[in-house]
């Protein structure tokens, strides 16, 4: 990793505005799934917020890492979204297939 | 060649799993190859001198240390010969008790845990085998199907907090002294709060595992509920692996100040399984239950003589703790076997189907008596000498008067269990169906370790040389 | 006492908690599914210690080693033996909890049978 | 100071979610913490530059962990509380509890902070070991009957399962879990396959790739693809068995090769062959690690000859 000291000023407040940006979606989709009511909007609260929310913070780490790393770290993005896409899906339906049994 | 000991099992182990078909055969190759094998690696040490590896040829603390004394080639050869028994028994019992596949690989497995077990010299090698050893074990139980499967649990859930509670104390150690083998720590060891604490560790997990007295309660339950070649295997070695591990740690890790202090604690115990093994077993109506709890009681014996060797530090009593285990696993062995085959001949459970055994089934009634003269230690049998060591090593520190008593009232309570057996079976029997006709090869099997009990009386001068060398 | 620096001496103390945590499960439980969670946070207390003692390496400086390789060596081993020993116990748990349920209602079950 | 910060954090999560993994109410609250403790003990393990463990243990104490208990989750049924304990019957053990841990805690302080000599001596003669990551130097040379036995272990369990393993839960699998599964599987497969050979040098090995594989193939199975993937299929049998067999003839060869030396020496590899006979044992132990703990997860009771079921209709009136 490149030290803090290299970085121009601007591309320090953007990494640290979209970490910060990253950090915020976090804490909202944290918020969201212990206090709204039934499974679809907390799920809809988990999964986007986190998609987003890693996606700005793998934004603001590039700016520090080689190219490689951050190839690795959109990779990593890409699953997670995937990923988060299939599960919330088959949650959903698995909630759907709940609810109209009983 | 000894290293064919551990590879036989392993090789034909796996060649059961591919090719269950002929699995009966190959585990009773293996057992007779290995008994051969390991009654020579017994003249070899005995004549030689003990053996000391390093595995891997690595630098001494790098490689895992193995030794080969006297006491563990009789032990190895101990568990090759019942191995061997108990296979033909069911073999010979194969088509009446519907034993599943699985006894064959899993008993075979058994073996290959207790042979690693009685060679290795190093702390963490021994908690792998522990576990290895705990897992067939519980596996063996489950053998029974569906009445032993909480059993099992109970007993693999407790396994397992056991070796835990072992590898807590491990890690202990190695923290203080970076090293794991047995030699090593003990040219290093210190009297402190860090390795009494380990030591306790490592001796509740084991403890609890060799069904140590008030550690026991789960014994009864799970030997009871397996299938008779599998409670015969577990009584007369499983809970002795652990044991001997205790001892290692006793005798050749703890100073003498951390010894002494624990001796009383251990004797106590000992004598609180004599007594309450010996009365549970008076009490339990069922036939199997009978015999575990006696192995509960028979434990206390070996416990017993470890508190004794601890404070006395008196190579007789040293040679009386493996005397002990030595007859005991043959004598349970015998029982275990002859009760099975008398319940699955007459059906049943409970202690009362034996009425009458004797003119029934003479041969395993005859088996379990001869067997029970030696757990009550009838001269000349094995436990009659165990106790006859145990006793003239205390007579040699002088005068003592408590503990002869102790052993002499716990001697009377076996004899009290053992005759509510034969008792029974010389009531008169009820009539049976005109085509009864029992078995008589697995009879015999049964009778045969029975006999070699009595007969270790015969080898008393070697024996007791061999175990005595072992304590200087 | 001990020279162990901040960090560690946290990480120390956490291990062990862990391990007293699971044992108070353990014994607690009181479903068994639970005594096999409890059993694993022991055994996770256990291995965190080792990987703890395992570190110490690093800051002492007598070697170029980041930790202790064999004290981490063994953490595998563990891992290996507790992830088999949990799931044989789970096994055990299953088949035990199907009896029951067989006992209780033995005819619902043969039913289902044929259809898989 | 910012680490020490992130230090307390993690530990005092870790805590948080034993004792809420311990304490909860509900037995699938339980299982939930506790999946989410194990892959934050995945964290504490990278942080503590123990990168090895990391892997596996986000592979498994996070991974077949928690999908062996849902599994046994999904077969209690339905979900209901757990019965009360009683403030008594709490008060004893916890005071006992915590006598314990004053004691240990005690004996911890006591630990010097140098290590033993066992790292120095590591460093000292890993050139002879035919692989330069220090941690599979221990574990396939300098240690290696330990591992050795690790297998059987793991085999062991497999066939305690497979005797005891319980009917099946009736599931269907949708179509979109079911093609998601189909793609990250060669995904999988090349990760499981890097893992392995960045071992010799570099964190990662047979166990982390296996356990790699054997997520990839649960996923897979609890699918319903892979029918092949049972202990009935010879095949499976043979890889099962081959990762003990194959380590085993490699160390008889071995120690044959040595046999015209005075005193063979158990498990010692020629320095100059060390490094091929560990990558072959390490490619085998693999394959048998990942078919292993695949067959553990999702282990079902018709699957094979060893299961007790005929057993237990035969003699299951003996009481």
């Amino acid at each position: 990793m490149s030290d803090i000291g290299e970085l121009s000023l601007f591309s320090f407040v953007l990494s640290s505005g979209l970490l910060f940006i990253g950090l915020l979606f976090f804490i909202a989709g944290s918020i969201g799934m212990l206090r709204f009511p039934d499974s679809f909007s907390r799920l809809h609260a988990v999964t986007k917020a986190d998609s987003l929310g890693l996606g700005s913070v793998i934004a603001g780490l590039m700016f520090y890492s080689s190219w490689w790393q951050n190839l690795l770290m959109l990779l990593i993005w890409l699953l997670v979204m995937a990923s988060g896409t299939v599960s919330c899906q088959l949650l959903a339906r698995f909630c759907k297939a709940k609810q109209d049994q009983a | 060649m000894m290293i064919l000991l551990l590879v036989l099992p392993l090789l034909s182990a796996l060649l059961m799993l591919l090719w269950p078909r002929i699995a009966p055969l190959l585990a009773l190759f293996s057992a007779a190859a290995s008994s051969l094998l390991a009654l020579q690696l017994l003249l070899q040490v005995a004549e030689q001198g003990t053996r000391y590896w390093l595995l891997a040829g690595w630098p001494s603390g790098l490689a895992i240390a193995w030794q080969a004394d006297t006491l563990s080639c009789l032990l190895i050869l101990l568990s090759t010969v019942l191995q061997l028994l108990v296979g033909l028994y069911a073999f010979a019992t194969r088509s009446r008790d519907k034993l599943s596949q699985g006894f064959w690989p899993l008993s075979t497995l058994l073996q290959l845990s207790l042979t690693a077990l009685w060679l290795s010299r190093d702390l963490f090698n021994l908690y792998v085998c522990l576990e290895l050893l705990g897992l067939v074990a519980v596996a063996l139980v489950s053998l029974s199907g569906r009445k032993a499967i909480k059993p099992a649990f109970n007993y693999l859930l407790l396994s397992l907090f056991g070796s835990l509670c072992y590898l807590l104390g491990v890690v202990l150690l190695y923290g203080a002294y970076g090293l794991l083998d047995i030699a090593g720590l003990a040219s290093q060891w210190q009297a402190g709060w860090l390795s009494n604490s380990a030591l306790l560790l490592m001796s509740l997990g084991l403890m609890l595992k060799a069904a140590i007295w008030p550690l026991h309660a789960w014994l009864p339950a799970a030997h009871a509920a397996a299938p008779a070649p599998v409670s015969a295997l577990l009584s007369a070695l499983v809970v002795k692996g652990p044991l001997f591990i205790l001892c290692l740690l006793w005798l050749q890790l703890a100073s003498t100040s951390q010894a002494q202090a624990m001796a009383p604690l251990f004797a106590a115990a000992g004598l609180a399984a004599l007594l309450f093994g010996g009365w549970s077993a008076l009490r339990t109506p069922f036939a199997k239950n009978l015999v575990a709890y006696s192995t509960v009681a028979q434990l206390g014996y070996a416990t017993l003589a470890l508190g004794l060797m601890l404070t006395f530090d008196q190579p007789l009593i040293f040679a009386a703790l493996w005397l002990f285990v030595l007859a005991h696993a043959l004598a349970k062995a015998a029982c275990f076997l002859a009760i099975g085959e008398m319940s699955a001949t007459l059906g049943g459970k409970r202690l009362t189907i034996l009425k009458g055994a004797s003119q029934t089934m003479p041969l395993a009634m005859f088996a379990f008596a001869v067997a029970g003269g030696s757990l009550i230690g009838l001269p000349p049998s094995g436990g009659f000498l165990a106790k006859w060591a145990l006793l003239q090593g205390l007579w040699l520190q002088g005068e003592q008067l408590f503990w002869p008593l102790a052993l002499v009232f716990a001697t009377l309570l076996s004899a009290a269990y053992v005759f509510r057996v034969v008792v029974l079976a010389f009531d008169r029997a009820d009539p049976v169906a005109p085509d009864f006709a029992p078995q008589l090869v697995p009879q015999w099997l049964a009778l045969l370790p029975a006999l070699a009990v009595w007969a270790m009386a015969l080898f008393s001068e070697p024996l007791l040389l061999l175990l005595r060398l072992e304590a200087l | 006492m001990t020279e162990l620096s901040g960090s560690l001496l946290l990480f120390l103390l956490t291990a062990a908690s862990l391990v007293a945590i699971g044992v108070y499960g353990f014994i607690i439980g009181p479903e068994p599914l639970r005594r096999i969670l409890a059993l694993n946070i022991i055994s996770a207390g256990i291995f965190m210690l080792m990987v703890v003692l395992a570190y110490r390496t690093s800051g002492s400086g007598a070697t170029e080693l980041a930790a202790d390789p064999v004290l981490q060596a063994l953490v595998l081993t563990g891992l290996v033996v507790a992830v088999s020993a949990t799931a044989f116990a789970l096994a055990l748990l299953a088949r035990l909890e199907q009896s029951s349920s067989e006992m209780s209602a033995p005819l619902q079950l043969k039913q289902t049978e044929p259809e898989q | 100071m910012s680490l020490l910060l992130f230090d307390t954090l993690l530990c005092g999560l870790l805590l948080a979610l034993a004792l809420a993994s311990v304490l909860s109410r509900q037995l699938s609250h339980a299982v939930i913490l506790y999946i989410a403790f194990g892959l934050l003990m995945a964290m504490a393990w990278a942080r503590l530059a123990a990168p090895d463990l990391a892997l596996a243990e986000a592979a498994i104490g996070a991974g077949l962990t928690g999908a062996l208990c849902f599994t046994a989750l999904a077969r209690q049924g339905q979900l209901a509380l757990s019965p009360v304990v009683s403030w008594q019957q709490r008060c004893w053990p916890a005071l006992f509890v915590l006598v314990t841990l004053s004691g240990l805690l005690l004996a911890l302080l006591q630990i010097p902070a140098s290590p033993g000599p066992l790292p120095a001596l590591v460093l000292q003669e890993l050139a002879g070991s035919g692989v330069s990551h220090p941690v599979t130097a221990v574990l396939l040379n300098f240690r290696s009957w330990d591992t050795l036995l690790e297998l059987l272990v793991l085999l062991l369990a497999l066939l305690g399962t497979l005797q005891v393993a319980p009917a099946p839960v009736r599931q269907n699998s949708w179509a979109l879990s079911r093609s998601w599964s189909q793609l990250l599987a060669p995904l999988i497969i090349l990760l499981a396959g890097y893992v392995l050979w960045a071992g010799a040098s570099q964190p990662g090995g047979a166990f982390q790739a296996g356990a790699l594989l054997a997520a990839g193939a649960v996923v897979l199975k609890l699918n319903k693809q892979l029918n092949w993937l049972a202990w009935r299929n010879i095949w499976v049998r043979f890889f099962a068995v081959a990762g003990l067999g194959v380590f085993v003839i490699a160390a008889l060869a071995a120690w044959l090769l040595q046999g015209l030396a005075a005193e063979p020496v158990w498990l010692r590899w020629p320095p100059q062959l060390a490094k091929y006979i560990i990558l072959l044992i390490e490619t085998f132990a693999t394959l048998a690690i990942a078919i292993t703990l695949t067959l553990l997860v999702v282990a079902e009771q018709p699957d094979t000859p060893l299961s007790l079921e005929t057993q237990d209709s035969a003699g299951g009136s003996d009481d």
